[in-house]
């Protein structure tokens, strides 16, 4: 019997694939195609205190190996999340973990302070999002605020707190050391990077926002060595994402030391993928007479 | 609610319709099955550089219920992909997606079917699972497509943008020019359309003015397909249910809205 | 007639396409699948002091949608340069712009200072290579820095001088601003992005710097953003690159605000794209009507 | 020196010749035409996430000089997808690449031709073109493919390494059971090597040992593949005449080396 179990600050995952946070909704729509009970983890899309618009479309384009979107953080707030989407996800044998955003620190520790009453696993902080002016990656890519609002929400969270990073820095590793020295149990990375998109028959930004996040199988490479260099610098257990589409992108991410894999823009293009790196992972596992998955986390120096 | 399956579908066969038209029948499992008029399928390039589904109508389906067939015009690389696929080609599809036409809304009611371009496809199926009196009005800009299998279910109304066939100008033109009008006693009374947006805009405003009830599809650029990623949302009037903001996703709570409830 | 000329610095190109450095050699390997006298510029592989070895194999790897590299600037030292590849360059009805690498200032003036005698239209001051370990990326992530050696070489340069950026940073316009405050000409953006690709087969690293440099098309929405950012903050003119494969790409950087425009990695898929990318611009400008080439750069704002 | 050409070649048929090992024959208009045994073309794959070319060994030319062979193991990605291609697909390759065997140095010697694995290829067609006493030697993990074409041209010694067939072990070791030795009068005169980086080694150490002229065949990974990148290298004993360090480059200096020239 392989093991594929993980433990993130304590809280043990039946195996380390989850959802990005923005690509699965709640988990609803997707468990129309996919049986949620296998999944390591269900990350939900960000929620914020009140209900967010958004950004106006087109919100999304499609890039080489890749997207960008500008979303906007478009979510029903805090209360219609709690009391119509948290009890979905609690019919399901996987652990949630609930994606926060907001647009100041006190919209932060307000979520949190909300969400922590719930049946909530863990909560993840998104310092990251390239799409809204104020909150989002203001914070990310300052390493003082970043210590500033990892210690703040950790006064509220009951649950660990899982810092998300964004990869629009120079030094990720200054942003991960914050983050620690602030508190965090748990840090994920990457969030997308700041691209942009031209229509040149219409001259015009492909999507409305101008810039949008890059995300999908393109940016892999950068989010592996960010993933590298975070690992070999803090203690934290890190969740690593940024293109992974299949077991082999996973197993990528582990090894540079990754303790668990979020899969998100491949959900767009196979509604599966979570399903198949589970999949692979264990197959990858038989194949080299690997018994547990702990033996690979890392391993790669 | 239908059933949504991805499935490596297989082409049966491909098929031109006009310059820049093409026309793919499917063999599937599933989607054929469970798929209503107005609902459309995610096809899935077999590029790796290109990772986003494209959203197209379904236009027809089988009558054993075990193929479907799509019809589109390639404005871009997936498209031209799809375009060089040939009979026996394997082809990734989710599907059907969205919630189609309310066919049970046009019960006994005289149904005006207006499609536009490439938004006349989804008019085919829909057509053909309407009984009673439908009118359906097709818009093109300039070569004709799909007018047999559309006079095949209704009385077919043609316009083109260029003139060339049918009313000079768009199907509002051509209801006018063959007197389906209040006056005549021959004005819809519901509406079913599918095009581009200027086309929508003017039907909206049209059904508004005549107090008529009337379905828009709606198109925008998707990413998940399903309702998860809040890519491809529409304006709405009122607070959405669902949203909790004015926002509609094309994909899961369209693409056919009341024309009332969106801003166009 | 349409007019694709432009100007950098009062250097005038008959178009504004150019190859990037380091991925056309000096020419000599690519002039014999396509004509040279087409180009708008020849821009050379780095050029250091004396010759460097560069770094062990494998050197490259390939990525979804792209490549890393850790060629780590070998190249035969500039007297050799001169010597050799020079005059080979000179034959050619095209421009001729020398990418310059050092491990320090002092070695970065030494070289600009030998070109300067030398026939070549434009230097261009590579601080940005993510592959050594001393010089190159140091210099480029380090504003103050950025600032100091574009003052340090314009001294020695008697040709325009173009400072080309990394993206490995949190601010583009940040670098470009005290490259400008420097006395840079030209500037060109961007150098590859840091990323890492792992072999999970031979769990190890698949490039044997362990970090390589991203480019490719996949890299295009980031560097057609930061090209934005910099158009919209500073007057120098700049050449794009990052991902240029086609036309299309090309007029993407053109209209974000572009002077010119580089084509690297696609010149590995294929060998003709900097005549595919001019003749495409040519035929878009054809197409709609625009009759000189200035009419495209920076609309789109 | 050849002149090299990015041509789109078709492909005349596709052929499995071993579990993983296929054989493609291309109709080209140039690079045919110019090839020489030894020499490589870089492969170009269809799908748009993959960037970078497959450089894979001419192992024939035709007689008319229209079409050539390749014969390539599927190892990832790209020699997956050149495995699915049928005849009548179109495929981008440039070439000839790289300088080949130097036949000239083998005129009136016993030569020996030693092929690894996937490294056999190249010695079909330099077997074919020279003259004179030819020694095949082709070592094999365990499915035997190209001896028919090997015998053609020349004697051919076989070892697999798990002794299915021929001398149980390498190419060495098939020479000594063989009586292929100085001891016999039968020792290679001068030797022309592709395959594996061990297999190399060995036969490097021997030709030195022995002092024989040895020429190997290098594999590195290639962006350009016409030596303008410096991915491609290896160490040169000398500092190199081009490169001006340690370095040459195996796409343009190469791939086939003097064996005292390089570092294994
Ligand atoms: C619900 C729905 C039904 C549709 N039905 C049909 C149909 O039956 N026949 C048909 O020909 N077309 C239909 N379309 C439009 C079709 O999706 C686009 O023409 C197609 O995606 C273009 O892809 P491309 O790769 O050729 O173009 P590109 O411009 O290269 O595509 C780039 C990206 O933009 C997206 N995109 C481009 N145009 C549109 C568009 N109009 N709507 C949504 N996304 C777009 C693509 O999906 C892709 O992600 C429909 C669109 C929607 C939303
Ligand atoms: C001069 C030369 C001649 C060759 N001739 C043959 C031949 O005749 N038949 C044959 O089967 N193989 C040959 N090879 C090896 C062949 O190039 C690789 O097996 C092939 O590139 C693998 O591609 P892939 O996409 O299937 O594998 P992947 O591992 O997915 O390839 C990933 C990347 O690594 C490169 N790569 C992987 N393996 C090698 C390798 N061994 N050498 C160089 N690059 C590699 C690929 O080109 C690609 O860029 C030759 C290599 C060289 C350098
Ligand atoms: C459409 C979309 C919406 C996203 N929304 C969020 C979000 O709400 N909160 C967040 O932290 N990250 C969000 N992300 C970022 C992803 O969670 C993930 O970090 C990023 O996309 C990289 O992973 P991928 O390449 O697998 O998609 C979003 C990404 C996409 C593509
Ligand atoms: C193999 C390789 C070698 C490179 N060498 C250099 C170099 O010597 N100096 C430099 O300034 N940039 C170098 N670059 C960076 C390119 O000039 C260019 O900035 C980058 O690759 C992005 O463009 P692309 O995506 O079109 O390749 C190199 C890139 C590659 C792929
Ligand atoms: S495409 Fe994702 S919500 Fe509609
Ligand atoms: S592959 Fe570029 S130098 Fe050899």
């Amino acid at each position: 019997m392989i093991n594929t179990k993980v433990s993130l600050a304590g809280v043990e995952l039946k195996n380390p694939v989850m959802t990005a946070s923005g690509t699965f909704g709640s988990g609803v729509e997707y468990s129309e195609l996919i049986d949620l009970n296998r999944l390591g983890a269900v990350v939900t899309k960000g929620v914020a205190s009140t209900p967010w618009t958004g950004n106006p479309t087109p919100r999304i384009a499609e890039t080489y190996g890749g997207m960008i979107n500008a979303i906007g953080l478009q979510n029903p707030g805090m209360k219609v999340f709690c009391e119509r989407d948290l009890p979905f996800l609690e019919k399901f044998d996987t652990k949630v973990i609930v994606n926060v955003c907001g647009k100041t620190k006190e919209e932060y520790c307000r979520v949190v302070d909300r969400l922590s009453d719930e049946n909530i696993d863990m909560l993840e902080i998104n310092i990251s999002c390239p799409n809204v002016k104020e909150g989002g990656i203001a914070f990310g890519q300052d390493p003082f605020a970043v210590e500033e609002i990892t210690a703040a929400v950790k006064k509220y969270a009951r649950q660990p707190v899982i810092m998300k990073l964004s990869p629009n820095v120079a030094d990720i590793t200054e942003m991960a050391r914050a983050a620690e020295c602030g508190g965090a149990d748990v840090l994920s990375l990457i969030n997308t990077l700041t691209g942009m998109k031209i229509d040149i028959n219409k001259r015009t930004f492909a999507v409305a926002n101008r810039t949008g996040g890059l995300s999908g199988p393109c940016v892999k490479p950068v989010a592996v060595r960010m993933v590298y260099q975070v690992a070999n610098t803090v203690k934290l257990p890190i969740i690593g994402m940024g293109g992974i589409a299949t077991a082999e992108d996973a197993l990528e991410f582990i090894l540079a030391g990754a303790t668990a894999v979020s899969v998100g823009t491949a959900n767009f293009f196979n509604p599966r993928a979570t399903l198949d790196v589970i999949e692979g992972i264990e197959s990858y596992m038989q194949k080299n007479k690997i018994q547990d998955i702990q033996e690979l986390i890392g391993v790669v120096k | 609610m239908s059933k949504k399956t991805n499935e490596m579908s297989q082409i049966l066969s491909q098929e031109k319709l006009a310059s820049d038209v093409y026309s793919m029948w499917l063999r599937t499992e599933e989607i054929a099955k469970e798929a209503s008029p107005g609902q459309f399928v995610s096809v899935y390039s077999r590029d790796g550089s290109r990772v986003l589904p494209r959203p197209i109508s379904i236009c027809e389906v089988s009558e054993d219920k075990r193929s479907l067939r799509l019809v589109y015009r390639v404005v871009g690389k997936g498209t031209e992909e799809f375009s060089m696929l040939k009979a026996g080609d394997r082809l990734s599809i989710l599907g059907p997606l969205g919630n189609g036409f309310p066919l049970e809304r046009a019960a006994g009611k005289r149904v005006f079917l207006m499609g536009g371009g490439i938004g006349i496809p989804p008019m085919v199926e829909t057509a053909k699972a309407l009984d009673g009196d439908k009118h359906i009005i097709a818009g093109y800009r300039d070569e004709l497509f799909l007018q047999e299998e559309l006079k095949r279910y209704g009385r077919v109304y043609t316009a083109t943008e260029d003139g060339s066939a049918g009313t000079p100008g768009n199907v509002l033109d051509a209801m006018m020019a063959n007197g389906l009008t209040k006056e005549e006693g021959r004005e819809p009374e519901i509406i079913f359309a599918c095009g581009p947006a200027p086309m929508l805009r003017a039907i909206k405003a049209y059904a508004q003015e005549m107090e008529i009830e009337c379905w828009i599809s709606m198109e925008e650029r998707m990413a998940c397909g399903v309702g998860a990623c809040l890519a491809c949302v529409c304006q709405s009037k009122e607070i959405d249910e669902h949203s909790k903001v004015h926002n509609k996703r094309v994909c899961k709570d369209g693409p056919v809205f009341l024309s009332t409830e969106v801003e166009l």
